[in-house]
This record gives C-alpha cells, structure tokens and sequence, in this order.
C-alpha cells in the first residue's frame, strides 16, 4: 500500500501494493476520478472526464 | 389563421408550447416534430393534451412552410437547424441558447462548442418584450433568454438602467427539475432529486452571460436545484450607488413595469407571499420582481415559471407582437392559489 | 353581465370561485364576503389575483342582490345562512355539505348535527352536470358535491346505472392538503403534513352517504391524506356482475362520458399516465375516470382537482348551464405536463 | 466479527444494506459487488457512507468465502447466482423475490418467468422474524418477503391465524420512489414522478402471492405510487368473521405482536399519527399495524420504511436471530419527527 | 448515570433532544417540561419515541436537580428562566438565542428586545466543539448556536482565521419548515408552505451577527424557506484574498477539519451529492462544508439538519465533551440514501 | 380517411388514406399500439408490446 497525492486536490490516495497500471483509483476528497498511469513508482493522472450536462 | 410548427414538441418546452398554442385563438397548429416519437401522438407524451388534439409527432424532415416556427430543440441541435430552417419560416422563433449571445466567443466559453452559425447571430431579435417591443413588432427571427436569465434580466434591468447599483452583482437562482429537460439521466431520479438543496452549479452558470449581456453589469450567477417541477426564483445582490433605498428601486419598477401586461412588482410588508413566489405562477406568464435594501446593499428577486415566462410563454408573447394581436392572447391563466 | 356574489370567499374554495369568475366573459363579480377580513383586499389572500381585481372583502350583511350567489363557507354555516340567503340570489348555488343529502336522518349520522333547514333539501338540484343536466337548465338552488364524492359518483354511476357491479362497493380516497380548508389547525402545519401518507378517516369517510345516494351501491370509503397540495383520487374496489369485463366497462363508461365536456376516460396500455392522475388536473375542471377488471372484480378509478372539478369548477360549469352559455365558458384551463 | 458480503451493492437495497451493517457491532463487512462499477468507491453512489468505509466495489466473481452473503440484485439475476453462491456463504439471505414462493408455478405467473433452481425453493426459511424466528436460528437459507408483501403479512397474520376475518381480502399499497429500485427509467424521472398518485397496478400487484402464502387468505392486491422517497402503507380490508370488533382485533395484536421488538400496534383515538404512518419509520426497523372496525368489516393498516423493515433492515434482523445476538443489534434507530 | 432534564419538550427542539437523549448509553433522561402538555404523554407528541418511554412532561415549576439542564424554549422564555434555572443544573445548555450574543447592544438590535440578563453572558460558552472544545470541557454555561447560524460559521471560520477573504460576505440560507417550530402559524400550514420559494428574511437574517461575532467578517445574510421539512444549506460569497483559490480553500478546510468527527469537506469534481446536500444529513450530526472558487470569489457552502447539528445534536455533542465521554456517544446515525 | 375498431378496446381508430402497411398507429382510447396489418382493406393489430416493469 502506498500514499499519493491526488493531481487534482493534492488530497492523500491510497493506492493497493497490488494496484496494476491503468488501473482507476477515486481520490476520496474531491473524487476525482484518477488513473494509475505507472507502478514503479506510483503516479496518477486524472482520467479523462465524461462531461456533465446539468441541463439549464 | 397562422400557422404554427414546433419542433422538438416531445420536450418539456415544445410540450407547453403545444398547451399554448392549441389554446391560442389565433393560431392553428400545423405540425409537431419529434426525432424519437415521431408516428405516435402527442397526447402520449403529453397526457395534459388528452382530448384537445389528435396531432402526431411528424419527422422534422416532413415540415413544411408556416408563418411561424419554433424551435425547442437542445443547443447546438438548434444551429445546426436554424439555417435550413429559415426558409420554411415567416417567423423563427428559437428557444435554444444558440442564438442569445451576440458574442460567439462568449458562447464558446459557456458552452464549451464552437458556433456553427455565428453570421446568423445578428439577425435575432432578443425575445424580450418589455425591452425589445418595437423591434419584435417586425422581428422575423428571434432568440428567447434563458428561464433563469430572463428573471434576472427583468429583476436587474431597471436598476442597472437608472444607475441605481454598482456593475458587480450576483445571481443566485433555485430551480425546480423540469428546467433540465425530459431527457434528463440517473441524476434527476425522483429518489434522488426529490428533496434535495442540490448546489448544481456554484459558479458560472451559463445564463451569467446573458444577464450580463442584456444589463451591462458584471455577473456572477449560481444555480441550486430545490424540490419543484416547475419554477425559477433569483436572488440578486447588489451594491447600491448613492442614495439608492427601497424608494428609489421601487419607482424605478414602477416606470419600468407599471404597464408591462406580465410583470408585477411584489414587495408588500407582509405575508406569506410577500415576495415573488414561484408556485403560484406555475402555468402563468408573469414574472414577479421584488426588492429590499439596506444601507449599500440592494437586494433584486424574481420568480416565474420556467417553461411559460422563462420559455414557451415568453415565445408566444412575442409571437403576440409580432402578429400585432393583444399580448396577452393566449396568455391568461392567472396561475392557483392554493397550488 | 351576470352579477356574481361569492359567499366565504377568504377559504381555498371560495379562492377558487374568485379565479374562475374574474376570468369568466360573462360574469361580473360584484362581491365578495369574509367575516374576518372584511374591507382588506382579496388579492392579500390570493395572491394569484394580483393584478386581477382590486376588490376588498365585505360583511356578509353588506350584501345585496345579484343573479347568482356561490356560497363557499363550512357547513352548519352555510344551512343557517340559506334561508336569509335565497331573496338575494337569483341562484343560489351552495358548496357546503349541508344540501347535498336528501335524508337529513343520514346527515345528522354523518356530520353530527341536526339540519336546521330540512325543508329546503328538496328545492335544491345535485350540482352534477353529467347527470342533471336537463334540470340544472331551470335550477336556482344548486347544492355542489364534496370533492371526494364527486370521483366516486363519476366512477361508479356508469357501473350502477348499467348494472355491471354488484351493490357492495369500497372507495378509497387518497387527497392533497387543500381539501381540509384554509381554517385547518396544527395537524396541517407543514412540518407534520409533508411527505405523510396519513390515514385520517378508515372507515366511515364522510363522501360515502352522497355516492351511496348518487348511484343506489352500498359504499364503504376511507381516506388518506398524501404529499400533495390540490388533487384526490378515488380507487373503488367492486364484485363484477354476470360477465362485466374490461371491455363491457369501457363500453359503459364511453355511452356514459363519450360526449362530456369534463370526463375523459383514461384507461391506456402502458405509460406514467396510464390511469387517472391529478396532478395534470390541477387548475383543469376535468374528471379522469379509469377502470380494470379481473375475473370477479371490477376496479375504477376516478380523478380530479378537489377545488376545481371537485367544488368551484363544478359549481361555475353549473351557472354556465343554468344561464344557457356554453358549459365549458371559463372553465378552459387544460392542465399542465410536467407539473 | 462475522465476515459479510453484498452482492449488487450498488443499488437501494444494496445501499441500505450497506448502512447497517459498516454500523452493526458484531459484523465485517468483507465485500461488495457491482458488475457496473466495479473498482469504484462505494460512497461515491452511498454519499451518505462519506467517512464511513473506503470500500470499493468488487466484481463478483472475486468473492470469497463469508459467514454470511447478502443478495441484493434484481429477481432472476438472484436465482441464477444462488446455485453458485451457496458454497461461499455460511448463511446466504437472498432479498430477490425468486426464493419467496414455494410454489414456482405461481412465481411464473406472477413474474412471467420459468423459475431456474425450484430444486432450491425448499431450503429457504422466510426471512419473517416475527412467525419463523425458531426456525430462524438455524436457517442458512433465507429469503426475505417483498416490502409491501412485508407489511401486508404484519397487517393480516393476525387477523387469519384467529379467524377473525373471512378469506377474501383486499389490500392496498401506497408506495414511494424507492420501491422502484435506481435502475428505473423515465417514468421516474423527477418532474413525472414528483408529487404523483400513480396507480402502476390496479390489480394483481406481485406481492399478493406472497401475502396469500403467508396468510392463507384470497388476496386481491393494487398498487399506487404517492409522493415519497421511502415509505410504503398497506390499507387492507377484510369481512369480519363473527363477531369481530375493534376489541377482538385489538387483542389479536397484542398476542401476536405485544413482545414483537419491531412491530408496534398504532391505533390511537387522536392525533395526526393516529394510524401507521411511513415517514416517523424512515430508516428505521418498524412496521407499525393499526386497525379499524365497523359492523361486517375490518381494515387494517400497516406502515414501514421499503428499504428497512421491507428489505434490509428485516434481513439484518434475521442474521442477528441465526447468530444468536440480541434482536435489535444494529438496528436501533427510532425514526425521526417532524420529518 | 447522568441525570438529564429538557425544558420545553414539545417543540421540535425538545423532541430532537428526547431522541438522542433517550439513545445515549451514558445519560437518564429523568424529565421534560410543557406547560401546554404537563400530564400527557411525550409520545403522543413525538410518536416516533412510541415504545422508547413511557415518560410524560411535567410542569417546570415541578423540576428538581439534574446533572445536566437543555433549555429548548423560545427566545425570551429562556432568558427569563435561566436565572432560576442555573442553581438545578450541573450543566445548563441553551439552545435559544439569549445567551448566543455577547453583545447586548447587538441582540436587542436584531431581536427587538431588551435582554433581560445581560450580567449573565459572559458565563455562557458557545456550544460550539470544533472550536471550543477545550473550554467546553469544563463549561457549566453552554449557549448551543442558531441552526442557520451554525453552518455559515463552519462553512465561514476557516477562510477568516487563515485571512483567505475579505471581510465583506454574503450568506444565503436555504431551509426546510421545521427551523420555525411547531408553534408556528398560518404561513406554515401545509397547502401554503409546501413547494414554496419564500423568501422570508431577504435582508439581516438574525443569525447574521452570530456568523460576523464568530468570524469577525463583515456578514450580510437572507433566507429562504424551501420544501423540505428538515435540512438547512448556506451558500456564502466572498471576495478571495490574495490568491485564495481552491487548492488553498480546501487546504484550510483540511487542516481545520481534517480530524473532526462531524464535519466533512464534500467538494468533489462530479456526482448528484458533489456539494454538500441538506437531505442525506437528515437525522445525522454532520455539517458538510464545500467550497468553489473563480479569480477574485470564493463560494462556501455547507449543509446540516437544523434540529441536529443545527441543535439539539450539537447540544449533545457539547455534554459528552463535558462528560469526558467520546464526542460520538449517541450521535452515530449516519443519514440515509436514497432519502 | 378510414375510421377502423381497435383490436383491443373497439375504440375508434383514425386510419390516414395515404397510410402504407406495417405504419404504426396509436388507439386514442387505451392507447395501445397497434400495426396497420393490411390497406385494403385496411386492418389493425396489436403491435408487439415493449415490456414495462416498473420495479416492486
Ligand atoms: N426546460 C426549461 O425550463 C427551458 C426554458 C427555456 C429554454 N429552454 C431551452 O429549450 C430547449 C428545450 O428544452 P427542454 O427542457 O424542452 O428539453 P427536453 O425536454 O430535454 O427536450 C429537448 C429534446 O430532447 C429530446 N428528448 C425529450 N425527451 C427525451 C428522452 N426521454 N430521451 C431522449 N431525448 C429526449 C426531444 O427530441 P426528440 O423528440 O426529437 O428526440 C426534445 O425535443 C433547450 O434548448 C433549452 O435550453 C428550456
Ligand atoms: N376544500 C375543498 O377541497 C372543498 C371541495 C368542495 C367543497 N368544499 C366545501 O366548501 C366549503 C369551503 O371549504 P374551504 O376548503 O374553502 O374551507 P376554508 O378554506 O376553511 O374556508 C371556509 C371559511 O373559513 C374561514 N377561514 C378561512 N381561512 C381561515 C383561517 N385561517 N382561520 C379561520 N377561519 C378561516 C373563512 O371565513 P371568513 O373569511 O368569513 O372567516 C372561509 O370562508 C366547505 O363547506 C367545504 O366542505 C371544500
Ligand atoms: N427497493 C425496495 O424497496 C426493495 C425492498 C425489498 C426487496 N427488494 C428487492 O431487492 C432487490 C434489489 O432492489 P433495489 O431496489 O436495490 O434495486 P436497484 O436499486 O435497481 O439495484 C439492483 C441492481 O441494479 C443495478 N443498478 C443499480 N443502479 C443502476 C442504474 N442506475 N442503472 C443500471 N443498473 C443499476 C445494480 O447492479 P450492478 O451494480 O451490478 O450494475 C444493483 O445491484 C430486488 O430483487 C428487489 O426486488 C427491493
Ligand atoms: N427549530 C430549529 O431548527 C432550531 C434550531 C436551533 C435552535 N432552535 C431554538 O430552540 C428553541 C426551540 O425551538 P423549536 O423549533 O423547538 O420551537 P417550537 O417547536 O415552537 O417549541 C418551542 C416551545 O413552543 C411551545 N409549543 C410547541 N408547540 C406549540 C404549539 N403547537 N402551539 C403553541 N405552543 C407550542 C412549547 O412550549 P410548551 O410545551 O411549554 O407550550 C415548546 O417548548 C428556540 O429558542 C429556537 O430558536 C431551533
Ligand atoms: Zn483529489
Ligand atoms: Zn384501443
């Protein structure tokens, strides 16, 4: 298990020692959705967003 | 008669044009689009319409020529339309936001999309009777404000106009759940939106720019969905210039609106509808503006109904003009009490 | 014109009667009475009607002769009030309880009082156009049906009159907060009756005599009030007589209502509106009436809006009738989708 | 600790589920399922599990083995995954209707679906505390009643089991949003769905079978859905048998339910809470009865929160009875008022 | 045990006491008061504690010694009863807004009232853990602050105390009915309140100078009555300080917060719940706290449930903190979903 | 323009003239969807049902 830092918030991610790459991690202060773009070492990039249309 | 079409009649917008039209003396409705729906009548839809029509939804492909026409087809669908759509039109009149922003690169930021007609853009007229009347009496293609913004136009207009308020405002709109549409997903299950205080957009709601536009002032505008179907309230604060007080707003209403056929000014003392209440204008074409101040403080607040005011009531209100036929035709539901 | 007088205009019906009447072609309202808020304006009560009238509440005694005179105050009130009541009105027409059955042995069980006018009872005709039509033609007193009573009558007359059902029926009402008036205490206070589904009366609702008196069926109702603010439904449960079906209970109700103004039948395959819904009935005179049938049993469904097609609306279809105008005059108001 | 799983956490049920177990003492939640959003967090549906548990959801396929599994997925979805589900779970509590009926020709017909494991039906204990609680100790197998099924067999077990009423009886669901489970579609959107008195089944609602199983009464049953999140009220009303009265059916609940921890008998002379009413039970575990009488006919009421009493609040219950702790661990909240 | 007396037991403050009094392992709740009640069951007031006790409200002349005293009566009862009430309680915790404001000036300015035991503020600390937590350690005076109140002064604190923004702010409150009381009147009745937008304080909100004496920022603050009958949201405006923006906003939340059991920071990037939402705390004793922010505004945002953490739950949060108890004893329900 | 019986209420259905074969038409009465099986002379069916369910 290792700690990260959410790209987004810089919140703490845990992410599983057994954790593969692409794999997708939430951070769990902003929820951004994050991908585990590499393992040795860790380091996550925001995934790509599904737009939101709230409507008016 | 006039004949009318509208297309995108399967929506929350298009299914209360079809109420006001099929109400309306003056007109005969002539066609109904719908892309999903169409072959299958209206009323299944539109459950409120039982027994006033048997029209189905035709292909929008199928339309013919019609004095006037109305698109209430989402943003972006309706530019794409819109050029071919001014042939078969004697009068446009477009609910989408494609069309309200004379400024292409302001619609960009907002709607995160290029304009895909951005030459037609000069040729709308804005849909808002109680500042553009003249213009509308001739106007053949016209572009009706958002529900959200239209409220704040009519509360802010008058004290942005007799330099009343400083250029910094802010917009804070409640809005109930049809304002997002029929084709709304998983987030507007009732068992997720029924009760809610939703904060859905904190900062730079889109309809930000249209007040702006329409009062000059800088803008900023949130949105937060409350328990309704129908209705749109806004709470505009502002700094006041010089002696502005609740006397001097006030009269500024009053020469403003003191004729406007669907503009009532409501700030009483007391009561439980001392200001402007959304429910009680569901169905109904009037917009409430109220107000309250304090030393450097002015407080603007409007209510209306989002589909009629804030939509399909407004359309046909400039329709009204345009055909020079009394501006309330059509329009008379008072709205209920109790409701 | 018609002059008008509204009777207990301060309460929700009488609110209601305002609405209809000020919008009315024919009428002109000339009075409105309430004992407690004589010479404040109407429009402080119903806000809705700002802009409409600029009419005050009088005494009661302050009032005069008019052709017609609605009476819309709590009953007791309004059999006291009659007598003195009948020189002023060309037509009187009563909203309360008080004329609504003939036998004032039943009325006595039902409402726990003893009738103070028993001998005026047979000078009034059922406010009920689908049925008396002919003799509302010449009526001049006119005793409107409760709201409740007045779904259940138009769901199960058709199955009395044709014989489909056996005499034993249930009806269970289901109702917004409006049907308990303006008057009502803390048990209506918003934050014990929101969202509640509460069963106020298990047995012996009060609308069971008229339905009973209406059709010749033997009625057992109850009633729950649930979240909603205008709009009752009725759910009748009854034993199919001979091979009474789905098909031989449309037939009923199309022979029945086929050519009424104000009652649709509403029975669809699929859909959210399948089967009568009041919440597109608010502010529309309209009664929704539905059925199904399994082997055995039939069930009918019946709605409407308990102020409208359940009391004011009712009661101005009435005066349309009486006065020879046509009977949908003011009464054009559709329903709204969504709401 | 006793280790547990949910399979189909995402949803109501699921969600529900959730809740009461992260807050029951003795219990670990292991694991949690969807198929949909497997790798997410589970408060990112659950918002109200923020700081609760990290949990993700997992396939359902990387189960373990549990002391006990939990399926909270739609009807037969759950009788395909029980035949491979038995071996991981120590006590497996299905809350699908696919394990309810012994009789899988009559789940056919109701369902419209060939049962897939009958071979199954009778290793399944009823999931009803209150009438199979010795059975219940050592059950490994549950299958826990439909939510209104629940509140319909509270309501009439009683009333059979002593012979008070004759075997044909009616009954009557009123039912919020949440019955309908998340994956409903766009019936359910907000401005359809809000403030509504849908009648979504008028006859042969589903969960009559369950109740006449239970009851060994001929049931008759409908559905309506009213304006709520959670809450489901079933107005039942049988024959009387003899000489049953008010005082007859009191005393039968007393028996019955008099040591019951979560079922209260409510049947009180006054009050706007007078008889059961759903929202005062919001998450928590009761159903509460209440009645009423009249020379030849009994009714009987009973109110419960859909999710907790009518799904996983009941399902917590009988894992509390099959590990031998007290009743009511994990499921102490009382409800709220006002509310 | 700790003996425990609530004054003022049949509003929806005191009921809410009751609850979480009557759940907590460490306290006996040993008496309530009414004088309009005094003899008559608590239950059948608040029928959610049905089954929980069998307790009945005495008069407050009948009180004796307790450890701990909640006063959950009106402004201006308090202020009366605190003098007498001080030498029966080991603890006294006021929850009205007599002792909230240190300055007399100022509560006679807002209130409209001369305070009537000024002498005695300064011995009251403010129920208020996240801040006073040491102090309240040892208080023997508690004054529990306004609901409204509450939330802007969680929601405002840390932008203040880290100099984030400057000391103009606006708050706009949300509520639901039950922040006016069962005692409430006309306005509150269900067909008048429900659905509403009623703006009814659109200007110097009370809880104003409880928000500005908190943070020492400069507050303008209105409110606005919505559907829900609990649940209170703020939405508070400032002007960003220096290059406050959101990755320094939710650092500040993050290290005042970070370690506090109920307050949570509920800003995420998408989702139906990203903001904090009033609805999902129902019952429960958090106060979500989010922020948002664009060049030169920040926009906080918090939500809580009026009658728990916006009192008698923070109420509680103070005792056990002055009892040594851990700070969640009796307050662990989490909210509900779907609710 | 034809005015045919529904199959399933023997209400009566509108049948457009210029209507071709397998069209879709709505019964206005009960609202069931029917097929224009044939033109001439022009006959109705019910046309297969999308299943609804509508949750518990
Ligand atoms: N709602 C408001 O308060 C409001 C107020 C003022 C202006 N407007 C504007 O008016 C326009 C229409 O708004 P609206 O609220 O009427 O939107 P809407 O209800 O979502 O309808 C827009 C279109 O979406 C399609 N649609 C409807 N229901 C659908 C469903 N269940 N699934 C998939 N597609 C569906 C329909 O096209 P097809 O039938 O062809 O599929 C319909 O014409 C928009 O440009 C909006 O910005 C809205
Ligand atoms: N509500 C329905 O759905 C419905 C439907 C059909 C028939 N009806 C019948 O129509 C009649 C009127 O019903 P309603 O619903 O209009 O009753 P309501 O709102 O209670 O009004 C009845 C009278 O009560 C008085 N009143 C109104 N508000 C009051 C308040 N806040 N406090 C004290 N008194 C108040 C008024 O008389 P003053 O102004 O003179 O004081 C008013 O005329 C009744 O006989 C009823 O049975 C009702
Ligand atoms: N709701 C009640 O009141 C209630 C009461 C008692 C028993 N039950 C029974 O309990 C079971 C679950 O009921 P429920 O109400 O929890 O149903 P639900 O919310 O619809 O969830 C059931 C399953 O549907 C999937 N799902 C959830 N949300 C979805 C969405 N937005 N789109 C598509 N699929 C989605 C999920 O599976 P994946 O995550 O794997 O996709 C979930 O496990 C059913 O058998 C029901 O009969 C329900
Ligand atoms: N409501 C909130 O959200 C909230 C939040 C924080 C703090 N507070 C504060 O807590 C205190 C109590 O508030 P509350 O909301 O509980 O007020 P409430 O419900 O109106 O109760 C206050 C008192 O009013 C009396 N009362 C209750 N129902 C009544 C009725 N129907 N008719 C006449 N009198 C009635 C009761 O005294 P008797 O039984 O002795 O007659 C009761 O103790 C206030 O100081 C308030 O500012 C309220
Ligand atoms: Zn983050
Ligand atoms: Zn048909």
């Amino acid at each position: 298990m290792a700690m990260e830092l959410c790209p987004s918030c810089r919140g703490q991610v845990v992410v599983d020692g057994s954790a593969r790459a692409s794999e997708i991690v939430e951070c769990p202060e902003c929820g951004s959705v994050l991908e585990l773009v590499s393992t040795n070492p860790f380091a996550l990039a925001l995934a790509p967003d599904v737009a939101e249309d709230w409507g008016e | 008669m006039t004949t009318v079409a509208v297309v995108g009649g399967s929506g929350y917008i298009g299914g209360e044009l079809l109420r006001l039209l099929l109400g309306h003396p003056e007109v005969e409705l002539a066609a109904v689009t719908s892309t999903r729906l169409a072959g299958r009548r209206i009323d299944t839809t539109h459950p409120n319409l039982r027994g006033h029509t048997d029209l189905k939804f035709v292909e929008p492909d199928a339309l013919d020529k019609y004095d006037a026409v109305f698109l209430a087809v989402a943003h972006r669908t309706a530019m794409r339309m819109v050029p071919g759509m001014v042939a078969r039109a004697g009068c446009l009149v477009d609910l989408s936001a494609d069309f309200r922003l004379r400024d292409s690169g302001v619609y960009q930021r907002y709607y995160d999309t290029e304009h895909e007609a951005p030459q037609l853009l000069d040729g709308f007229t804005p849909g808002w009777p109680e500042r553009y009347r003249e213009q509308l009496r001739e106007a053949d293609r016209i572009s009706v404000p958002g529900c959200t913004a239209m409220a704040g136009m009519l509360a802010l207009y008058p004290l942005a106009a007799e330099g009343l308020v400083e250029p910094d405002v802010t917009v804070d709109a409640r809005t109930g759940s049809s304002g997002s549409g029929a084709a709304a997903g998983n987030v507007n299950l009732h068992a997720e939106r029924s009760g809610a205080m939703r904060v859905f957009a904190p900062l730079r709601h889109r309809h930000e720019a249209e007040i702006a536009q329409a009062t000059g002032l800088r803008v900023r505008m949130s949105a937060t969905g409350v328990e309704a179907v129908r209705g749109v309230q806004v709470y505009c604060r502002a700094t006041a210039k010089d002696n502005a007080d609740e006397s001097t707003v006030r009269q500024a209403y009053r020469r403003h609106y003191g004729d406007e056929p669907f503009v009532r000014v409501v700030a009483y003392r007391s009561g439980g509808y001392r200001y402007p209440e959304p429910k009680i204008l569901s169905g109904s074409n009037y917009c409430d503006v109220g107000f309250a101040a304090e030393p450097g403080q002015v407080v603007a607040i409007a209510a209306l109904d989002n589909l009629v005011k804030g939509g399909a009531g407004n359309a046909v209100q400039c329709l009204n003009i345009r055909r020079g036929w009394p501006e309330t035709t059509g329009l008379g539901f008072p709205g209920l009490h109790p409701v």
